[in-house]
């Protein structure tokens, strides 16, 4: 997409790599905490208030970003793997999905700081 | 008494046959008998048009690569033994063309090998010591890329690898191992010409980490780990090429 | 009959032949050069050489003395001046090949490092851990690959040389992948294929190592030089018969008889050294021949252990430790886990005596020339007179690029001044040749074909072996003059044309019973002990009559003719062969001698 | 034996593509590719929970009490154990990306830092970072004091129409009035 030359490969091929990391030490973590979510509403609270946080939200959603491009990357080479002969079009969808998702966690990230400022 | 195996051999002869048969054995071993030794014996004495590769049967040539059992082995390290109780199924090397019975079409496999350039290119601006003296390499630089000169080019791992049994164009592991080993190498300065093979799709790209070709490499070689090394570098290439001019 | 014309045609592509190809290509780049192999070049058996490549490299090292080690250790039938040639040139070529990539094991400094080896009085080996031969082949290859007018032609099984009028123009081959005949037309060929061990039944060799180059000229009517001499490598394995390279005596292994006891001091390579510090020209570091001689005789007083592969001494290497092995000899330690189930860091490795080496071969003089215009022979198939009697380990890989880069500058030149006659009598001869070949397939005749090769590998065993009697090698020649007959009714049930391996074994076997043939008869006739040709009907070492090189002669219908040429000797007199203690003592007095010859001037 | 026209007639084996079904390792590599599907289920419902929290605190108390259903509980076990397997199928094929030659000073040989140290270093960090972050959950004030001098949360209750949520100012009466307000 972007070199004609070389395979842009390293830019998801990093995102996956750090994405990954973030799968394997901080989803676990998550998980568990979402998992807690029914002894109480304080729990939700204190949940909310943590990923709700400008400062710790912007962590959080920079978290999740990460692990949706490592997924899709992974989705994407997995077709393939399932002998599926991936083009373009698959490269545009599932890596413009992986954009898509992203650019919901910053747009909600900010409505939630705009509505707080203001 | 010598114990017995039942070993079925993949036979396929272009003239006679339209595809690949099966034939059946039964073959006496002892403790030390080889796959190759088996097949030896089978060619002396049962079937003497049974056609395979072979030379040195010490596991340091890479003519006799072939599938045990679905698992791509070395016939000359693979014992009878190993298989006490069991039956023995032997196909040709996975992922290439079977020219005739056990002998498959190796040469896109040497091709890729050639491609890459796999000799020493001298450092520009650095001309080669004079002929009664060495270039300096500390052990610890040998180190760097000496696991990955032990391949023996067997083939292998590209029967091993899903990626290649996909798609042919895919470089392979041993070919980026090579290139590996000579990037490394302290005496080496081509390593700029060869990332141009390694930073394509079909390069280090096309390569998801099955690790299954590290896994039966018959020398330790863990070509999985060359590729993943192929890639922090090609990262960095692209990295540096993203601030250099164009025009460069 | 598809036709390809090259300059220089070369056939065989272990050591000496991609070092050929590389030094004709280097020469003269406009040259074609057709480099040819029955197997892809990786797979030569140069790749199985495992202990290193002499060179002399250190201060307290000379090219004298490793002259003197060269012939000394060939028993004086070295062609001198052609020893000459080659220890000036042997450092040459190993920094070339470290110039090339080759990665060989260095001192902390980074500097080479070298290694004690039997029979060298100063450690003068090269070494690449122990697959010294895998990463020469492998740096040769490559490097080859750099040069465009390089073609190979992979999987091409030369059935004969195309000579008229005493001068070679080419060859015919058999290209195995596509079952046709392609006649490569060649202004002048290089044999590089290397030794003809698969006349034995036992040997440290692959299968691909049956002296079809030597068959070939022998057939032309070059003869085959010192036939008689082979080298029996003292540590092989047990059964299989893989090799246990010299490295691991270099590095301190030792070798002790069912009592434990290091029997080889009681064969003139005495006194003992200590543990672990090996000592050149002592003991375990004997050459090939005292070594396996002196297991022959450990044999006959019973004092080897017996195991249900024959008969073995032990290769002690327990006393290096685990790291150590692991650097220097990890595949020696590999080989005996996979192989005889024994790790060498906790048990001694059994080991017995294999055929390992033919010293004799195509004979060619000091430029790797033939007596046939136009054909050169290089490395293992030729005796080029550097071994004589018996080859001192590590100078057989450092033989293969230095007479290797000769044969390729000679065949250049040779091809550069002449130019290609015309093709359609060539044809002709190739034609001919193919049917003698095709005359072998035919369904209904009985013999089978491994059963004369296994007969003729325990005949030539028997009669040949480390120690001869006149009565042992007749038997062996009535028995290969048998198996000749019957070769002629042997049963080919593979009619096709792709990868026909039946047919080519056979072919093979014809080649490996006429080099046998010239083997036997050169053995017969020299009565005398020197080097590894031994023989208990005439144990002395006989100066006056044998100082000579025999040369066995094709004659199609019978026997090869045996006839001797003379020995150039210039600077070395013939002496006699000592070690250990002997050669310490034979040293002190030389020296003392030149002493007083300086003092009396 | 026709040596003139050649009748090689290589045989191409047909690529079918249950390839991974046929070997363990490849189904073992499948599954561990398999696990980015439940990552990318998880990823939406944390984004469901921030579009949620835009709708105001009692869509957030929706969503939360809908992750709370025995079923995405479920779900979300399930989701833990595929992050689990790529975790421990990832930090094996860390030290292959990682060249750390040393100098084994007993031998004085130089080796390759063997794989064995960096994983165990690396699942340590995974576990200090999971029994932390625990740690941190249950006892967030320390948190809550540390990371949010807005106290964003309280606004957005503090925003809502009063009618629609159960009134009350501080953040304890609220969650002690939704407390009870599911009690019944």
């Amino acid at each position: 997409m972007f070199r004609k030359d070389r395979s842009d490969e390293p830019i998801y091929w990093g995102l996956f790599g750090a994405g990954g990391m973030v799968v394997a030490i901080a989803l676990p973590v998550i998980i568990l905490a979402t998992m807690g979510l029914t002894h109480s509403l304080t729990d939700t609270v204190m949940f909310g208030e943590i990923i709700l946080s400008p400062l710790p939200s912007l962590v959080f959603i920079s978290l999740m970003i990460l692990c949706t491009w490592h997924a899709l990357h992974r989705v994407y080479h997995t077709l393939h793997d399932l002998n599926v002969h991936v083009g373009t079009l698959h490269h545009l969808v599932i890596y413009g999905l992986a954009a898509l998702i992203s650019l919901a966690f910053i747009v909600c990230w900010a409505i939630l700081v705009f509505k707080n400022i203001f | 008494m010598a114990d017995k195996i039942k070993i079925t051999v993949q036979r396929y002869r272009p003239e006679q046959d339209r595809e690949p048969w099966d034939q059946s054995f039964e073959v006496e071993y002892t403790r030390e008998t080889s796959l190759l030794e088996a097949l030896n014996s089978i060619k002396d004495t049962q079937e003497p048009t049974l056609s395979f590769r072979w030379s040195c049967r010490m596991a340091i040539c890479g003519s006799c690569g072939m599938m045990v059992n679905g698992v791509p082995k070395l016939a000359c390290k693979t014992f009878l033994r190993d298989y006490a109780g069991q039956e023995m199924r032997i196909e040709p090397l996975a992922n290439f063309p079977v020219e005739r019975d056990l002998v498959v079409d190796l040469s896109d496999f040497i091709e890729k090998l050639e491609r890459i350039k796999p000799y020493i290119i001298p450092k520009k601006g650095e001309s080669q010591p004079g002929e009664q003296r060495e270039y300096i390499q500390t052990p610890a630089q040998l180190e760097k890329y000496r696991q990955f000169s032990m391949c023996i080019n067997c083939g292998i791992c590209y029967a091993a690898c899903p990626q290649y049994k996909l798609n042919k164009e895919f470089l392979g592991p041993a070919a980026l191992t090579l290139i590996y080993r000579y990037n490394e190498d302290s005496r080496d300065g081509g390593k700029e010409e060869r990332m141009k093979l390694v930073n394509q799709d079909t390069g280090v790209w096309s390569c998801s980490f099955v690790g299954y070709c590290s896994e039966c490499c018959p020398k330790g070689v863990d070509p999985a780990s060359a590729i993943q090394l192929g890639k922090v570098e090609s990262a960095k290439d692209y990295l540096i090429s993203m601030f250099k001019k164009k025009g460069e | 009959m598809d036709v390809v014309k090259a300059d220089v045609a070369i056939v065989g592509a272990g050591g000496s032949g991609l070092r050929a190809a590389i030094a004709a290509a280097e020469l003269n780049p406009d040259l074609k050069v057709a480099l040819i192999s029955k197997v892809y070049p990786m797979r030569s058996h140069t790749v199985a050489a495992e202990g290193g490549a002499a060179g002399v490299v250190r201060d307290d090292d000379s090219l004298d003395y490793h002259f003197h080690d060269t012939v000394a250790g060939g028993d004086w039938l070295c062609e001198q001046d052609v020893v000459d040639y080659f220890v000036h040139n042997t450092t040459r070529e190993l920094y070339q090949l470290e110039h090339w990539g080759c990665p060989w094991s260095r001192k902390p400094d980074g500097r080479i490092n070298v290694r004690p080896f039997g029979g060298m009085k100063v450690p003068r080996t090269w070494f690449a851990a122990d697959k010294t031969g895998f990463h020469m082949l492998h740096t040769l290859f490559q490097t080859s690959t750099k040069y465009k007018s390089i073609i190979r032609y992979d999987e091409h099984f030369v059935l004969d040389l195309l000579v008229r009028d005493n001068q070679v123009y080419g060859v015919v081959t058999l290209d195995m992948q596509n079952g046709v005949v392609r006649m490569i037309q060649a202004k002048s060929v290089i044999i590089a294929t290397g030794g003809s061990n698969r006349c034995y039944r036992f040997n440290t060799n692959g299968g691909i190592v049956t002296g079809d180059g030597m068959a070939l000229a022998y057939r032309h009517g070059v003869p085959l030089r010192d036939m008689e001499f082979v080298q029996y490598h003292p540590t092989g394995l047990p059964g299989c018969g893989i090799l246990m390279t010299e490295g691991c005596r270099g590095e301190g292994g030792v070798l002790t008889n069912k009592d434990g006891y290091r029997y080889l001091q009681d064969y003139g390579l005495g006194p003992e050294t200590p543990l672990g510090q090996p000592k050149s020209k002592y003991m375990e570091l004997g050459p090939r021949d005292r070594v396996s001689q002196a297991f022959w005789q450990e044999q006959q007083k019973g004092r080897t252990i017996k195991t249900h592969l024959g008969d073995v001494v032990n290769l002690d290497l327990r006393h290096l430790g685990a790291d150590y092995l692991e650097e220097r000899l990890p595949f020696i330690c590999e080989l005996a886990r996979a192989y005889v189930g024994v790790d060498p860091v906790k048990e001694p490795v059994p080991v017995r005596p294999t055929v390992h080496y033919t010293m004799g071969g195509i004979e060619t003089n000091g430029r790797t020339g033939t007596r046939i215009a136009g054909l050169y022979a290089a490395g293992e198939c030729a005796s080029v007179g550097i071994h004589g009697a018996n080859r001192l380990g590590s100078n057989s890989l450092v033989e293969t690029v230095v007479f290797g880069r000769v044969a390729g500058e000679e065949a250049a030149k040779f091809a550069a001044e002449n130019e290609h006659t015309d093709t359609a009598p060539l044809t002709q001869i190739a034609q001919e040749s193919l049917d003698k070949a095709l005359s072998l397939v035919s369904g209904e005749r009985s013999e089978s074909v491994s059963q004369i090769r296994n007969e003729m590998g325990d005949a030539m065993e028997e009669g040949i072996g480390i120690y001869r009697t006149d009565e042992s090698i007749r038997k062996t020649i009535d028995k290969l003059t048998a198996l000749k007959e019957r070769y002629r009714n042997i049963k080919i049930n593979d009619q096709s044309t792709i990868f026909n391996t039946d047919w080519l074994t056979a072919i093979e076997l014809g080649f490996l019973l006429g080099n046998a043939e010239a083997m036997a008869y050169s053995a017969l006739n020299r009565t005398e002990s020197r080097g590894s040709h031994q023989r208990l009907d005439f144990t002395e070492r006989n100066d006056e009559q044998f100082l000579k090189h025999s040369l066995a002669t094709y004659n199609p219908d019978g026997a090869p003719s045996i006839t001797y040429s003379d020995v150039k000797i210039t600077k070395l007199p013939p002496a006699k062969r000592v070690y250990g203690i002997e050669a310490e003592n034979a040293e002190k007095a030389a020296k003392a001698a030149a002493q007083n010859n300086g003092g009396n001037q | 034996m026709d040596l003139e026209k050649s009748t090689r007639q290589p045989y191409v084996r047909p690529v079918d593509s249950t390839w991974w079904t046929k070997k363990g390792f490849y189904t073992a590599y499948m599954l561990r590719e398999g696990t980015c599907l439940l990552v990318l289920a998880f990823v939406l419902e944390m984004l469901g929970f921030y579009i949620a929290a835009l709708t105001g605190a009692n869509g957030l108390w929706k969503f939360a009490s809908f992750l709370g259903h025995p079923v995405m509980i479920a779900f979300n076990a399930l989701v833990l154990v595929a992050v689990l397997y790529h975790a421990f199928t990832w930090f094996p094929l860390m030290p292959k990306a990682l060249r750390v030659i040393v100098k084994d000073t007993k031998s004085g040989l130089y080796k390759l830092l063997d794989g064995k140290y960096l994983v165990i270093l690396l699942f340590a960090a995974l576990l200090g970072v999971t029994v932390g972050g625990i740690v941190l959950f249950y006892y967030p004030e320390l948190l809550g004091r540390l990371l949010s001098p807005f106290g964003l949360v309280k606004s957005i209750v503090e925003s809502q129409d009063p009618s629609s949520m159960p009134n009350g100012d501080t953040m304890k009466d609220v969650s002690k009035l939704v407390q009870d307000y599911i009690g019944k």
